[in-house]
């Protein structure tokens, strides 16, 4: 779950991480209203949850009231790689001396905490991994042993030992460390991470991407949550306690198992087609629960089949078939529905189709075939 | 032969007063499974299935010589129910939930790790050694005893690849679901070399997915030192960058890391054999045990 | 090192443990002009650093202003257990419904912090031990692992599994494991801390012994130190550098090595014989400190010899010999100095002695023979 | 042979811009310790003694291979350099500081057991294999490569039992202070298995005095595990309950608890031959070892 950048501020701000003065505008009025506080020397950032804004013409710079409304006006009609702008945060301009780059994430390779500091900063951290390797030092921490002194050695050494810098600079990389464990961070950024001209250090950008496993415990972070952002398939499937992903396809993927769910796309893949969308029922569904699945999955106008693959281990076949059986008035006759069925009760679950009119495959490479044919408007079974 | 769980293993069942814990504490001594005890903070009164009950882990351990230990228990408790069975001493502890913080696990892993525990998930079916032991939820019927290993992120594609084995009249020595998450306990690199000790698993069938880079590190151990061969299958090939295909870890990053062409190439490399389809593992299986 | 009870429960306070009400007193009218405060239903506890104070009448309750009068003049002339009392904590007087005990100290035996909690508090915690087993619970904590919900099982336990019970005690215990950590402690202590009729839980004793190694890194508590309760002679050797012990013969020992100078005095033993004190100089010692440590032990008027037993290692026999030599102007002829030198530079070191016109003895039991004799007028060496 | 470092053991110097640790880190090049390195942060520029000085210890390790380390650190940095040590990978670490606070001693302590780390100290000379190498700052003249293995809580009565053990033409396989503090890395316990398997150390000395229960942990071990004889020596008889005498681990518990008598009770119980007097030391390993 992403926030947006002045959220990720006041995260900062709130665990002491000095943040230029500035305020997030939802109209050019209200813009022209929170520069007018600045004095007009304002900087005028697109929040959006996509990268590369800056390139993208998302950051602007004015420094009177008519270039203020100016630019708010091309800001809030502009769309940064397709995601529209409805906020825009105003700041202060700073007087930047130097620009560093801060940030901390999961090395899920070694399994551990990452924090990455780079004395290039304001340009894109894989640019500099790619150009300029030794300007950025990578520091992998133990998550039992957290954050200690000799950690910060690698960071010393890219500022020359720097006592004066250091001793500014390594509170608020502890500060950071602290934000990323206590708010169940993926990821944490500042970029830049700059040191004024004042000698003061701020944090002129920020990005905090949560957990969304952690949700239960980050109420702080739910409130800042931007539903609309979401893709709105996936928010309803969430509210119905449904896993769903949205894709460009015409087939529903509808299984009872993530990994199924996927080898089922890749063999659709094979035949030339892809899926609409992808719900997983997890373990244990009744039929109650394959109905509320199959109407979430019609709310997707790209549907054109609906394939359900279950292989039955804690779910019951039969209770899957009972569930499609009773779903079939809902979905429309242009709409067919292909199924196979494998694991616990399978054959009361293919009786129960049967009944109801539906063929079950054995197999995955099966039931797949039977909806490229079913789309095709062929035979099914 | 098997690895990690056996006939002999003694496990107690975390959390078994609830309804998923002493449900499946019943499926599990009905399959054979040294059940010794349940733990359930302030519930030490009760008896499930003729199990006695304890209040903490290192009681039910002193009790009765546990050696593993398998929670079923929220995921906001499974943390501090990992780490009570680990400083109890235990050194196998499967943890079943889904939806743990990564954070959390990332603790977990290595804390378990720093005290040579065997820690297997979250989101994970758990494990088993058909006629042997299980010490998870898997519907047990599929499994048949024999020779290959097998290890997978997802639990879906462990039992389909089980089913396909089984009714070929493939047997399995062990059979482990690591879990879908981006950091887990025990991972391929973690088990390979277990299987590649015991001498009655000849082959091992990997069951990867798209995300993170399990596969590679595995792909770089296998070549390096396996004797027993290894057979991989990787999901995920048509999965777009950047989505979270369900499971938290099955994500292929912009850019195209941890993605399952990739990750067939590194296998590839390794001199490992691919599984194109899951229906191919028997066939496989079969070239090398014949 | 310790505090008194107020102290520590300052500490508690700080830490949101709830403590009663009340202030430390250093007369018997600032005893009083508390108490009018609190309605003369005080208690007025004194404050001491050894154990056992209730028993030995240290701890006394009034109603009413004569009583506080009469009760602060009894304890401000009191010794508990040979310690003067100089303060009186005055504090209001609690309705007790349940007393219980929690404390934390180190489990030398497992190296693990360990955290200890009985239903019978109140009374020593050895007795609880030696009597009601039962009544306590040891919980051995792992330090990289810290204090974690599971850790605190036991104690639910023996609680019954009161929630409404364990919603109030379990921040404390949590509180307090922060304080044992964060003030480095070698042992914390609230005996008892009561479940008072009204529902909340104060601490109504406080016990807090700080590392002494920690002194540099524990300001706030150093400040509470008080230095009269040291001994002077320790404590002057603390100021000068050297580890002095006090205790209640007649030699003193100079070595350079704690484990050295504790054989010296066993083998003194074993002669009938023990020391005044004993004074490790420690590795590397210059002749100017040696200098220094002669001024120390001298200032012990129970001192009837100086025995200085050196295993040159880093330390080097010459320096030693030299230090020893230019001391002897400054010690009396009444006593007499017996050294023993073996290790670096140890030649060279018996040649400065013999100059100095002092024998050195070559190894412990010697030099300990030597002293004996010395003390009781014989010719030494 | 000896036990934990040899003539192959490459040892760096952490603090090695410092006076002691440059010293010492010559003393011990002298003596013929396989130094290879020194890390100061900050001073990488420099160079002690033909050593090359690295900012990190990762540093150190990657470009050296380093096996250990020895701090000449400050009692306040202690901690952190040695879990900057352990989490290089380095599996011996020194620690010769004195006055470290306890439950910085408890963290490190624990976290290299984790680690499978053998941490030496804090508040020793350190150790030596006579003739081979030697880590830590003890004058190495005294010692004789022999076959008696010596673990000492104390450094000067460790000096002490060598000089009279040398004086006799009765060497030593190796050498270690444990240090004199209430929590420390390697204990008797610890050790005294890697003494026992290594075949040329024929008897083991230990040390102990007075204070915590190490010594009595120490004879339950031997009692049950050990095949080399152990002759033990337990300073302290005289010291009256209550006072910490000198090191921060030497003292009686009010109720005599940690006293000589009570541990010379148990490891006589253990059938420990106890040595009355450090001069009885020559004449009790001489009896074994003829």
């Amino acid at each position: 779950m992403k926030i947006y950048e002045y959220q990720a501020k006041q995260i900062f701000a709130d665990n002491e991480i000095e943040i230029p003065v500035g305020k997030v505008a939802l109209s050019v009025e209200e813009a022209v209203r929170i520069s007018a506080e600045l004095d007009y020397k304002v900087a005028l950032k697109a929040q959006v949850h996509v990268g590369g804004r800056g390139k993208a013409g998302g950051i602007k710079f004015a420094s009177n009231k008519t270039e203020v409304e100016e630019l708010a006006v091309e800001l809030f009609n502009k769309k940064i790689k397709g995601e529209i702008v409805e906020r825009l945060l105003v700041e202060a301009q700073q007087e930047i001396k130097e620009e560093l780059y801060l940030g901390l994430t999961l090395n899920r390779t070694k399994k551990t905490d990452t924090l990455i500091f780079s004395r290039s900063g304001g340009m894109d951290i894989e640019e500099v991994a790619a150009e300029n390797p030794d300007q950025i030092v990578t520091i992998d921490i133990d998550p039992v042993l957290g954050l200690q002194g000799f950690h910060l050695t690698p960071i010393a050494k890219i500022l020359n030992f720097d006592k004066n810098l250091l001793n500014k600079l390594i509170p608020i990389v502890k500060k950071l460390y602290f934000v990323y464990k206590n708010y169940d961070c993926l990821l944490v950024e500042i970029n830049p991470l700059a040191i004024l001209e004042d000698g003061r250090i701020k944090a002129l950008d920020g990005k905090l991407e949560m957990d969304d496993n952690a949700r239960y415990r980050q109420e702080k972070l739910l409130d800042m949550w931007d539903e609309k952002k979401e893709d709105q398939l996936e928010l309803i499937g969430r509210q119905e306690g449904f896993v769903v992903i949205k894709l460009n396809g015409d087939v529903a993927i509808i299984s009872n198992g993530a990994g199924l769910a996927i080898s089922t796309l890749d063999s659709l893949q094979r035949h030339g087609k892809t899926a609409a969308n992808i719900l997983d029922l997890s373990g244990g569904a009744t039929a109650e629960k394959v109905k509320r699945a199959v109407k979430v999955v019609l709310k997707d106008s790209d549907v054109k089949a609906i394939l359900f693959n279950i292989f039955g281990g804690i779910t019951r076949c039969e209770e899957i078939a009972q569930g499609v059986s009773e779903s079939l008035n809902e979905v429309p006759a242009s709409i067919p529905i292909v199924c196979r069925m494998q694991g616990t009760n399978r054959d009361q679950g293919i009786e129960i189709l049967k009944c109801a009119g539906l063929n079950a495959a054995t197999d995955l490479e099966e039931v797949v075939e039977n909806v490229v044919k079913a789309i095709q408007g062929g035979e099914v079974g | 032969m098997s690895i990690i769980i056996d006939k002999n293993t003694k496990v107690i069942v975390q959390g078994i007063t609830g309804r998923e814990g002493s449900f499946h504490a019943k499926l599990m001594k009905l399959y054979g499974t040294n059940v010794v005890a349940g733990v359930s903070p302030g519930k030490s009164e009760e008896d499930v299935h003729g199990l006695p009950v304890f209040d903490t882990v290192k009681e039910a351990v002193n009790k009765t010589g546990a050696d593993a230990s398998i929670l079923f228990v929220p995921p906001r408790f499974t943390k501090d129910a990992v780490l009570e069975a680990i400083d109890a001493g235990l050194k196998i502890v499967v943890a079943v939930a889904e939806g743990i913080p990564f954070h959390d696990m990332l603790y977990c892993r290595n804390y378990a790790f720093k005290n040579n525990c065997i820690l297997i998930g979250p989101n994970t079916p758990g494990i088993i050694s058909p006629n042997k032991s299980k010490v998870g939820f898997m519907a047990d019927t599929i499994y048949k005893e024999g020779s290959v290993g097998l290890i997978s992120r997802s639990a879906t594609l462990s039992y389909e690849a089980v089913n396909n084995l089984s009714a070929e009249e493939i047997g399995q020595s062990t059979v482990i679901g690591i879990g879908g998450d981006p950091v887990q306990g025990a991972t391929f690199k973690d088990l390979l070399p277990m299987f590649d000790e015991d001498p009655d698993t000849k082959v091992v069938v990997m069951i990867g997915e798209i995300g993170g880079s399990d596969e590679e590190e595995a792909a770089a151990y296998i070549k390096d030192n396996m004797k027993t061969p290894v057979i991989a299958f990787i999901a995920g090939e048509a999965a777009p960058e950047g989505k979270r295909m369900g499971h938290a870890g099955a994500i292929v990053s912009p850019g195209g890391e941890g993605s399952a062409e990739y990750k067939k190439q590194v296998l590839t490399e390794a001199k490992i054999e691919i599984a194109e389809k899951l229906t191919d593992i028997p066939t496989l299986c079969k070239k090398i045990l014949n």
